[in-house]
């Protein structure tokens, strides 16, 4: 199996999980993160002093899914993602090992 | 820096020359109990407005929340100094035609510690004054409960100044000033149900409808960010609201007594009413259906509020509290409109229910000074609501459709989908509202800014395109 | 359809059937001043119900914060209108039996803008009955700090109901009432230790043992999910209880400024006492404290603000705050109720104390309407005091008890362990109380909704169920 | 025990050996509404101070709001009792020397419900001690923002106790007492320019400069963590200060209405000043800088609120806030000191140009009790007024050496390196501001502190340390 | 070693934690997630209008231990984390090739 | 390519990213996150109860490098984050097998 972590912009979840969610893919895990890529800060002001924010609100998903869905899902994540203007951002792949779903006990794909 | 230092100068000889003869108080007919009694009222007003920002700050996203508290403290700043220089002149002043005041009374020259008995004879005239002023600055707030979350700041600004000079000035001198066209025709409003609600709720509509829905509405949900702040702001207006209702019997009289009973049974009734019909048809009683039922029959108990008896408050502010939730529920669903926060749903038709209300339930016998209504045999008072109410929405749609399409001439109303999507708070203000542990160590002081800048001067540039 | 329309027909010939004769003022005793006085004490009294909703909203989990605010919402809802109805004219109507109010106040009938001097011959009856209004809201509200986070909300409203009608419409009859029982025997109580305080705390603390602990009770900790909310709360109580106790001399005289000072004094005194101790026992003096010891010394000073010198008042607030650190930290812990907002703690405890404190210090120097206690040779007073104190506790306990099981005869106190899980929030009110960046998306329009509910219908039928 | 039980009863019989003749009103000169409204005024100035709690507290970061919180409402704790015991009697008790008041209102014998025509002829003298009370409290509490973020409680205890024995009550009574000798010379201080705000903005620098910067100061950006509660403090602020102002007149009159109008249109022209300067100067109005802007010009008009025309207060409260905008944004970055929450920018330089403007703008058309400034003739008034700020900045800033550097031979006033990190919430109070979801969990009941304490009892010796 | 990230219902944390404790678990990382999989959300209404919550919150627990340990270390976080009902959540287990402790710059196994 | 995984006290994440920064690492994701190893809570006061917090605020930091970076990487921020105290915290390293830039579509190393 693998992870598929996606760091996109907090006003695209919605419409990520819901073209994973028509592709049948159900299984998500959602965390506010903040980052720093190409994308540059904004300005901010108090009593009349700069601050330049440089770590901006992303939003990362976790979703684990069989090795073979691999291509589709992280095709689904990107192309919902995209608004082709720097920050988008990044989609990591990796491999878990095993999986326990924990009401049952099931092991491996089967407990996805 | 010379001619700077002269136009000061000037400046400062023209602010002195108005004349202050009459300003100090004889002290004649000031009762001390009524001036104490309004001049805190007029406090509690002021508090409204502060509260008014909380209750809708707390409604909105968590992005645009500041620039929903900047709403109402950008009033609370140029609606003070507008009604000093000739605001307050041009609703309570001299009447001409009938439709507005004069000018004499620019930068309150003339008002000053005796009464004007026109208006209130036991207190102050710089009293009055400045409690109408409140009145004038929360009327303005309630409107940017419509356009929240999508307007540009200067926009924003510049229709305040226009709004409350064309729209609210009048609208006031017409209902409670001397020679005022409505007050003449009889046309009862204790504490603003037209001048204020009405007026309001309208035209936030008329605003919400031009410049169109949030970006998203309907697809993504616009959740309230922080539910106990809206609670902590409809405490603060139902206390407010004692002054704003009680103290316009202008005296600590029996009056007064009634009209604050009235508005905390309304406020009271509104509320169980909203939670009732919630729960019939959304199996769930919430707490911002408290809340805003309450403001509900706040706003419908307004214009009766020293006119009605206890009990005729209780089926005023039950039906204003139905009628809002409907109009927030249903009516809003079907029409499509992005009413962001609810300014029509709540004072547009609560106020317009309450100055119908005033023309039913009126009667002498709480207020020799007001009129019979409808149920108690006479419903031509009815009818005369009926036409300050339709005066009312005419005037204050098409000015503000006007005031609107005239500013968007010069500059534009609304926020860039950009702008929406990173937030007011941020593209409008350049401030976050909250910061947590990492939220701080995630901004670094200006030293660091040139390098930013030097490379991506476009998105920094669109800060300031407020 | 037909049938409904006449119904509200009727309801409303009834509600206009009342008499009116008489309720406009002649102006004759009302005095501005007092007038005005009141009728602001009782608006900084109603702000108090909202400051509470904050206090005890502030000290609860985050998944309940909402259910806890929507315990004093719906309070100054329900109270309102019972008041008016028929609260009002059960407590202070023409006495029977040394034990309950007349009927014949009913609706308000007869309650009009003249003085009702058996209570005060210088403001409104109106005005009277709206400031003693906000009392018997605030006492409802206090209580629902004991039975936070876990009650249902549908039998919290009946018990309300209940509450207010049978419990302190009565004892407000017997402590302040013309002919009431304990007002006959000579019994002090300024501004409410025994009928506000000890009432609602004990009652809280029969009600926590008859709800049960919260569930984890004693094993996960639970603790407050926002101070600030709290310390605000707690702000706007103490400024509140201004209205509450400077305003029960019902007139602006040296009585009002006495009531105020010593009502500040206490207060200040509780914090300084909960902090010294605190700082002793666990090494650490909290903000909590600071503002949990000045509700207390609060609570202390209330039966005893118009009757004792402000040195006074600052003993009765050490004491009362020391007394309520330790019901607090050491009595709930050995006794093992779960009284999860300590209204017994703080208002049981300093209530009884405070009404104790009262036949201590009390001196008719400082109010000659008053009486001399032990420290100016009259223990007599203590007994007094002692007696009323048993009266009011013995009959909130049993009374509550009696009411709470009877409820329980017709529908659930307790809401599920799961509910408790999920948060009152949610599953009583379908709400949630913050909701950040993703929070906000995380969330669907109803449009989504009806798939949902054809897949799971048990999970949201649940929620109807409350 | 016998011994403790002895001392209780020696402490009781002391406190009330006090004489207590003449302390009940015989109710001669007092008027109901003048009564009325300096009560009311006292209970808003009161609220302030939890306001101003609110308002520091949203600007520091997460881990010391509690901390700021509890600057505040230790200072209500104490102050409260010192100015009941002693502090009052030096204030405005019978003149020394033109520089100290006498002991003779000890424990407030003498001070009873009949007037003191020095004074307030028409209101209780207890009513004028507790007007006073509130801004001795909040003088104090303005200071707390200098040193936020950085001093150990138990130093700033002690700070708190001599500063308002040893600055804020000879400074009260040099200015206000009868035979001060500020009064004498004729120095015109309405609401406490001089007396509030430039002791506290030159206490709090000096302050922070003994204090030393924050650990972190100008390499980590140190940002507001919560800037609607800041925003929520500035609006109860605005609310209290018409009581601050308008109270002031010690009566329900016309001056009272000319404050309460003064106050009000400073506080506009201070915010929308701050925010036109912040536009050009930074591209960006922020909702930071009206809410500072405000009580920028709040603070400029207090000491002129009764002397001046409504007009001369726009002049006033536009020049205050772009004043405090400068001292804030240029001249604190420039010089580098770390006045953490700007109590210098804010109330040391807007009560410095405030206390100068009243020698500028006072005319006698708008209180006869006054005196003409600069521009009404009189130059002489300006010097006046020059002197009494110059006489104030000197005392406050070398009492506020001397006392801190006296109580640093005794104690540490800086917490350690290790506690700024963590956070002045957790070393100082052991608490926690806000506790999410999983922030619950992650806490245990006192059941397992013992094995903690036993591996590492240093970290938890820690805290006792404060 | 092997990393063994737990998304568990809030609720739980305290039982998982104190199971870990137990065993001698003490290293852990702990973080608020939202997620979705076969558990359904539930219904809210604002001013009226219905919405369903179809991310709900969820905690997620990260240990990383030595090889030999995943078994038993799996084994006690679903047990303590288990009710039986949809939504107990997953457990997903991974390898992690290296460990630094920052403290002592120490490296592998001997860091955990 | 590494995923680089640093759960590092929270005043020391400006340090951390600075020394990143300097060495041209630009790319990382923060969150908030709570954790226990070595370290001990502190005692809390409520209502006059003492409670002990076992789990501390710390800052997790991702960094997605390529191989040959890793040495580099966990050298800086290991510096950089050390106070040579307890709960310093712990670096993870485990390898992503892919990458993708969302708003360019690229995949592997050049996508980083
Ligand atoms: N090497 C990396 N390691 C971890 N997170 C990264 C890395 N590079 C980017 N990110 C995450 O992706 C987000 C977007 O990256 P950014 O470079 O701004 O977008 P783009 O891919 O469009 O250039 C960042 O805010 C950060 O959270
Ligand atoms: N494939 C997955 N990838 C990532 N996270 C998942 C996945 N499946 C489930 N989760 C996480 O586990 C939580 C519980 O899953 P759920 O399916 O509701 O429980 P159950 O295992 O009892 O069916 C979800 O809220 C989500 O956070
Ligand atoms: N085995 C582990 N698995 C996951 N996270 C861990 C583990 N060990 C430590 N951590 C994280 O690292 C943080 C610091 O660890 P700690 O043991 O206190 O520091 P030190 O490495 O100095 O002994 C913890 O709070 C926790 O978040």
């Amino acid at each position: 199996m693998k992870k598929i972590e996606a760091t996109i912009r907090p006003g695209k979840l919605d419409e990520v999980k819901e073209a994973l969610n028509k592709s049948g893919i159900n299984g998500l895990t959602v965390m506010q993160v903040i980052g720093h890529g190409k994308q540059k800060g904004h300005t901010q002001v108090y009593r009349g002093q700069e601050y330049s924010v440089y770590l901006l609100p992303k939003v990362k998903i976790e979703v684990v899914v069989r090795d073979e869905l691999v291509e589709v899902v992280t095709g689904i994540i990107a192309d919902a993602a995209r608004t082709g203007q720097i920050g988008d951002g990044k989609i990591f792949v990796s491999t878990v090992e095993d999986v326990v779903r924990i009401r049952t006990g099931e092991r491996g794909e089967t407990a996805l | 820096m010379m001619h700077k230092r002269w136009s000061w100068l000037l400046a400062l000889i023209i602010l002195f020359s108005f004349p202050v003869t009459a300003f100090a108080s004889d002290g004649s007919a000031v009762d001390s109990g009524d001036t104490g009694f309004v001049i805190l009222s007029a406090a509690l007003v002021l508090l409204m407005t502060p509260g008014l920002a909380l209750f809708y700050g707390g409604m909105v996203r968590k992005k645009n929340v500041l620039s929903t508290l900047m709403h109402s403290w950008s009033i609370m700043g140029i609606v003070s100094i507008q009604w000093i220089l000739f605001g307050f002149s041009l609703a309570f002043g001299a009447d001409h035609w009938n439709i507005i005041g004069s000018l004499d009374w620019l930068g309150l020259s003339g008002v000053g510690q005796n009464p004007d008995p026109n208006y209130a004879a036991t207190i102050p005239a710089l009293v009055f004054m400045a409690f109408q002023l409140m009145f004038a600055i929360i009327t303005a707030a309630l409107i940017s409960g419509s356009i929240a979350e999508r307007m540009r700041f200067s926009a924003f600004l510049l229709f305040v100044i226009f709004w409350t000079t064309l729209v609210y000035d009048p609208l006031a001198h017409w209902v409670w000033g001397t020679g005022g066209f409505l007050r003449n025709l009889g046309a009862l409003d204790f504490a603003g149900g037209t001048v204020v609600h009405i007026s309001s709720g309208f035209s936030g509509l008329i605003a919400a409808l031009i410049l169109g829905k949030r970006k998203g509405h309907g697809s993504e949900p616009m959740l309230p960010h922080h539910v106990p702040m809206t609670v902590l702001g409809a405490g603060l207006l139902w206390f407010g609201w004692f002054g704003f209702n009680a103290g316009s019997a202008l005296g600590a009289n029996g009056l007064a007594g009634v009209a604050f009973v009235t508005t905390n049974t309304s406020a009271a009734a509104g509320a169980l009413a909203w939670l009732l019909v919630e729960w019939l048809h959304r199996k769930q009683p919430t707490i911002l259906g408290a809340a805003s039922g309450a403001v509900a029959g706040l706003v419908a108990i307004t214009p009766a509020a020293g006119f009605v008896t206890p009990l005729a408050s209780i089926v005023i502010g039950l039906i204003g509290g139905s009628l809002s939730y409907g109009a927030v529920s249903i009516l809003k669903q079907k029409l499509g409109y992005d009413d962001a926060l609810d300014a029509f749903g709540c004072h547009g038709v609560g106020g317009t229910w309450g100055a119908l209300a005033t023309g039913i339930f009126a009667t002498k016998s709480v207020n020799p000074a007001g009129a019979d209504g409808l149920l108690y045999g006479n419903p031509a008072q009815l009818g005369i609501q009926a036409s300050a109410v339709l005066v009312t929405i005419v005037f204050s749609v098409l000015a503000t459709f006007i005031i609107l399409k005239g500013i968007n001439l010069v500059i534009k109303l609304r926020a860039s989908e950009e702008e929406e999507d990173l937030g007011l708070d941020l593209t409008m203000h350049g401030e976050e509202a909250y910061r947590g542990l990492i939220g701080n160590a995630s901004t670094a002081p200006s030293v660091f800014k040139a390098e930013h800048l030097a490379i991506n001067p476009a998105l920094v540039g669109n800060h300031t395109n407020i």
